[in-house]
């Protein structure tokens, strides 16, 4: 046998990531045989500044060229499903905040409409429009926060895109603001409870909402000005991630993601739910289905959001905040038989809850199904043939929130 | 194409399958048995125009074995569809709608996961949550909320 | 003063003491950045480190020095080592030719700006190394990537930094800041500004800063061809490249500023240096701040379709400018 | 799946060749000694499995020998002290961060790196390698899949390093710590340092916890011993 290790010798496929090799007996020896694949494995994640959380995506590259993505999830792994067979209802929407964390109001809210389905429990008029409220702020919020982080991703934490992220995160501070006088608390809530919410908002809290409300309005056109007037940020995202609406139905991805890739399927417009049939707001769609579609879909939904926001101060009618004010034993909060399966459109998507009650105060099973999990399927289908710098601004666009992906 | 007709046409096609409206926020549900499970997954892509995959579970009804369901929509004619099949007692076989809805994949792992269901068809049906040596299908009633797991706890 | 000095003695001592003045000038360019930048950010950067934070370099440098120094057991340690020393020789270097002053440098090579520009770009050597001996992939690619952009905009730089020796005639850097003590070239008609923009760009580019840092991009590559070094060698790096940075920084104010001139006595001149040298760090630091990275291939599309033909002509037109003014034009 | 790959994922190129085995998954091997599940109480679980910091960060021995030499040398003593002292400032004053956002607290966490907050002014920079950073906050749940991972990250810091847990779900496993994925609080996997309460900690408190760690930076005295963390609290 030749102390060259051709090719042939080895089993498998031809691993090219190895470098220079020692061996044994000589000094290091660096193989030139070039067998026509010069592919190299790179692990990004579950520690990796642009990995949105805890994601691992095992990419194999030839060059830049991505031509393979394994992405590993689970990372985040809580258990959510099977605590919440062990919670009761009144307990559980405060975890179910922590499913999808960056938009927390949305998640309690299909929790707690899957409950009150269920129960044929009604809501007071004024409780749903606090929802309406707190869930298109918190849509803003979260949409803040994905702005962001995605130009985190495309222009590194030591450069334009830290300026854009800072500059988002000083006006999602003051929602947060509006949210802990509302709540007390600034990122995971508890607001909502079956049968309506919380709390009755605070004397001057209107006031101080639309005076927000206006503020990030005119600020949001500032960094639509500052993204879209720069040739590199339009180089970067233009054409970038395309999403056929073949694929975005077939794999399941909802929100933005969908909606830019040319389907009208919005669920507060579809499948209206709190009085959401109410209020006046369009539906964004753009039909590219890239990554500047999903940016120019959210850039839209930000103006919708506020707009709803201020259509619902100033109806926001007077009533009770809740029809099961003061709960004050387990039994009171059964719900009878039966199941149901409710959908709300958080910030990321269709976020769904299966429920399945059986007459006690703890659901049998619960499903949750997060929108941020169809969304990142997504990712294997579409990342191959890009550039690695394009990987992760593909995986800002989607918008992962790794809490409600991994559950 | 309407609720009324999308019933009839499924009566029409499948006529063991049980048609009902016993979910909440779900206007058709159609529990079918897992022979049918992939005809009918087909079925509703082609002529109900079920093209959403919205998503994929299952449920443990302790001795009455297993329940796959899964969830399609219609997006243009707002038609809402759970599919269910029980799988019987004891058994953990389903086939796989994978080859059909692309978004079944992680979802079907992710059943495959929590409650042990292998999925004839999968291409790559693994642990998805969970770390690949774990011991165990979490969701399965019979399964401890607590259960210890060295070396962590 | 200093010409009263035999010879071999300004040759020992003025090395020493710009090594060391440029290294305090570089340890407070670092705060400088990030005051700025924060700024920038509507923060307000390092401040509890003494007085307005004026101590936070020095605390940086000394806890990097104490900081443990890891070799990655895969690495190639005599390259992995020797890495941060190649990278940040060259950076040193390019400071020796450097007039601060009239007459106030170490060497006023007759070639002074060839020689700048030939050893600053000698840093890839060093950066390579670094990507290679972490045996580390995300080192690697970013090594494969600083070479891929070494070579397209070395060109630019070069051409760019022709601009102003055509005009003044001379690649002695003396000569070129006295060519300007009419007009600051920057101020030149049409070519001038250009060719500072260009200067801009490919120092920005030659300096890997954002939005060309896609060999440090921290959202794909961590760290790029760094991310496996830590303590003093990681502070060596550092250093390295914001020499560099000042380095360039000197060259554009002393190519284009006009160097020392400006009002005042004649004493003040390396302090007006300095603050021209600032003004061109901040620019570059500016256009960090506010851009978005850009991908690989672009970058090269950007330089070779765009900043490389626009380069030559530039020179060609002052070229004809040139001939045109000395055959009795102006 | 190559076995727990951390950040750095190109160490693996250009090992030897018998530790290029093939792709089989390893199980996480930690160094604490595996516990056999007796239904403890949770605090007596947690006085039990705690991670101590081991006696001593790493000095080389010549380092160690002089400046033993130096303190015992009479009248050398004042040098040491002083030196400590400014290192010690110097530690304290840029302890830097790296970015690793688990779960929820992550997004506290950033928000504590923003504008409003603004930890730079304490001179902490965020750092995506972690060995660029002297500090690992573990900011969420760390469930079993995740340590080894955290362990590997916080093993590639150099020393001296130290660790915050923030939040409920890093301190104790919070509202999940029933959960079975769930390790019962980050102090099982690494040393802690300082324990930041709450769910999610607002940034307040994060910067309460950052300060409480650089003063016990600035007691951490010549031989490499180390403050006691603060008591933990749910």
């Amino acid at each position: 046998m030749s102390t060259r290790a051709t090719h042939a010798d080895r089993e498998g496929p031809r691993r090219t990531d190895e470098g220079p090799r020692r061996t044994e007996d000589g000094p290091r020896r660096i193989d030139l045989d070039y067998a026509g694949s010069e592919r190299l494995t790179m692990n990004m994640g579950p520690q990796h500044p642009s990995a949105h959380g805890v994601f691992r995506a095992i990419l194999t590259l030839e060059g830049e060229q991505v031509v393979g993505v394994d992405a590993v999830i689970g990372y985040l792994h809580r258990c959510h499903e099977k605590l919440s067979e062990t919670l009761t209802y009144a307990q559980y929407p405060s975890i179910a905040s922590k499913t999808d964390y960056v938009a927390a109001m949305t998640s309690e809210f299909a929790y707690v409409r899957a409950a009150e389905q269920i129960g044929k429990i009604d809501v007071p008029k004024r409780a749903q429009y606090l929802r309406v409220i707190t869930s298109e702020l918190q849509r803003v919020a979260s949409h803040l926060l994905w702005l962001g982080t995605w130009c985190l991703d495309l222009g590194g934490a030591l450069g334009g895109g830290a300026t854009i992220f800072l500059y988002c995160i000083r006006e999602r501070e003051l929602l947060l603001d509006l949210f802990e006088s509302l709540v007390g608390a600034r990122l995971l809530y508890g607001f909502y409870q079956v049968g309506g919410v919380r709390y009755d908002v605070p004397p001057g809290w209107v006031a101080t909402c639309r005076e927000t409300v206006d503020l990030i309005d005119a600020r949001i056109s500032e960094y639509e000005h500052m993204l879209e007037d720069n040739p590199f940020f339009m180089a970067r995202v233009q054409g970038v991630g395309v999403v056929s609406r073949a694929l975005a139905e077939d794999v399941g991805i909802s929100g933005p993601l969908l909606r830019g890739s040319g389907v009208n399927h919005d669920l507060r417009r579809s499948d209206p739910y709190s009085s959401y049939d109410d209020f006046q707001f369009t539906v964004p769609v753009e039909t590219a289905g890239d990554c500047f579609a999903r940016y120019r879909v959210r850039m839209v939904e930000f103006r919708e959001s506020l707009k709803i926001v201020r259509q619902a101060l100033d109806g926001l009618p007077e009533g009770p905040i809740s029809s099961r004010p003061g709960l004050k034993s387990v039994a009171q909060t059964r719900i009878p038989k039966g199941e149901a399966y409710v959908r709300v459109e958080g910030a990321r998507g269709e976020v769904g809850c299966y429920l399945i009650a059986d007459g006690s105060a703890k659901p049998y099973r619960m499903k949750w199904r997060g929108a941020s999990f169809s969304n990142l399927a997504i990712l294997p289908h579409i990342i191959p043939g890009h550039k690695v710098a394009d990987v992760v601004a593909i995986m800002g666009s989607v918008d992962p929130v790794f809490g409600e992906v991994d559950r | 194409m309407t609720l009324d007709q999308a019933r009839t046409l499924i009566s029409q096609r499948f006529a063991t399958a049980q048609v009902d409206a016993a979910v909440e926020g779900v206007p058709i549900v159609v529990t079918v048995s897992p022979d049918e499970w992939t005809t009918f997954a087909q079925f509703a892509k082609n002529d109900l125009q079920c093209r959403f995959f919205s998503f994929l579970t299952a449920v443990d009804w302790k001795e009455q074995g297993l329940e796959v369901v899964a969830r399609l929509d219609n997006l243009d004619d707002r038609i809402g569809l759970m599919m269910k099949t029980k799988l019987g007692p004891g058994a953990s076989e389903c086939p796989s709608i994978t080859p059909i809805f692309r978004g079944a994949n992680w979802m079907e792992r992710e059943a495959y996961d929590m409650f042990g269901i292998r999925f004839d068809g999968h291409p790559d049906l693994r642990r998805i949550l969970l770390s690949d040596d774990w011991v165990g299908h979490p969701l399965l009633k019979s399964y401890a909320v607590d259960t210890p797991h060295p070396p962590y706890r | 003063m200093i010409a009263s000095l035999p010879g071999w003695v300004v040759l020992l001592i003025a090395p020493v003491v710009v090594l060391h003045v440029v290294i305090g000038i570089v340890t407070y360019v670092t705060l400088l950045e990030r005051k700025f930048a924060a700024r920038m950010q509507s923060r307000i950067g390092p401040y509890r480190v003494g007085p307005h934070g004026l101590l936070q370099p020095i605390a940086d440098a000394v806890k990097l020095m104490m900081k443990e120094d890891v070799v990655p057991t895969a690495a190639d340690k005599p390259v992995y080592n020797l890495a941060p020393i190649v990278f940040l020789l060259p950076c040193m270097l390019i400071f020796a030719t450097i007039p601060f002053a009239p007459g106030l440098g170490v060497a006023d090579l007759n070639i002074g700006v060839l020689f700048f520009l030939a050893i600053s770009s000698m840093e890839i050597v060093g950066l390579f190394m670094a990507g290679w001996g972490s045996n580390n992939k995300y080192a690697l690619l970013s090594a494969m990537r600083a070479v891929n952009q070494a070579i397209s905009y070395d060109l630019p730089f070069i051409f760019a930094s022709l601009v102003p020796v055509l005009l003044a005639g001379s690649l002695r850097l003396g000569d070129i800041a006295a060519a300007q003590s009419g007009l600051w070239f920057v101020f030149y008609p049409v070519i001038g500004q250009l060719a500072f923009i260009a200067f801009i760009a490919s120092t920005v580019a030659a300096e890997n800063r954002a939005p060309f840092d896609i060999l440090e991009a921290e959202s794909e590559l961590v760290a790029g061809f760094r991310v496996e070094y830590s303590g003093m060698k990681f502070a060596l790096i550092q250093l390295g490249e914001y020499a560099h940075i000042l380095g360039s920084s000197f060259l554009g104010a002393l190519l284009f500023l006009g160097a020392w001139a400006g009002p005042g006595p004649e004493w003040l001149g390396p302090v007006w240096f300095l603050i021209k040298a600032m003004f061109v760090f901040l620019l570059v630091t500016w256009v960090r701040w506010s851009f978005v990275r850009i991908r690989v291939d672009q970058i090269l599309a950007l330089s070779w379709k765009a900043l490389l033909p626009m380069t030559l002509i530039l020179l060609l037109a002052t070229a004809f400018v040139v001939v045109w003014r000395t055959n009795g034009g102006v | 799946m190559p076995s727990g790959n951390g950040s750095s994922s190109g160490s693996n190129l250009g090992r030897k060749q018998e530790r290029r085995s093939p792709v089989a998954v390893r199980p996480p091997v930690p160094e604490i000694p595996v516990p056999v599940w007796r239904n403890f109480k949770d605090l007596q679980e947690w006085e039990q499995l705690r991670q101590e910091r081991p006696e001593g960060d790493k000095h080389s021995s010549a380092f160690v020998s002089i400046t033993e030499g130096i303190h015992n040398f009479p009248g050398g003593f004042v040098v040491t002290t002083v030196a400590d002292a400014f290192l010690n400032w110097a530690r304290k004053s840029s302890v830097w961060p790296v970015t690793f956002g688990l779960a929820c607290c992550a997004i506290e966490m950033m928000a504590t790196f923003a504008s409003r907050f603004d930890v730079e002014r304490l001179g902490m920079v965020p750092w995506a390698s972690p060995r660029h950073s002297d500090l690992m906050i573990v900011s969420g749940t760390v469930n079993i899949k995740m340590a080894p991972m955290l362990k590997r990250i916080y093993e590639q810091m150099p020393d001296p390093k130290w660790a915050v847990s923030m939040g409920s779900c890093a301190n104790s496993g919070g509202p999940f710590r029933h959960g079975y994925f769930v390790v019962k609080g980050v102090d099982r996997v690494i040393p802690v340092d300082v324990y930041v309460p709450g769910c999610p900690p607002p940034p307040e408190s994060l910067l309460n916890g950052l300060l409480l760690l650089q003063d016990q930076i600035s007691h951490f005295r010549r031989t490499g011993k180390r403050a006691e963390p603060n008591p933990k609290v749910d």
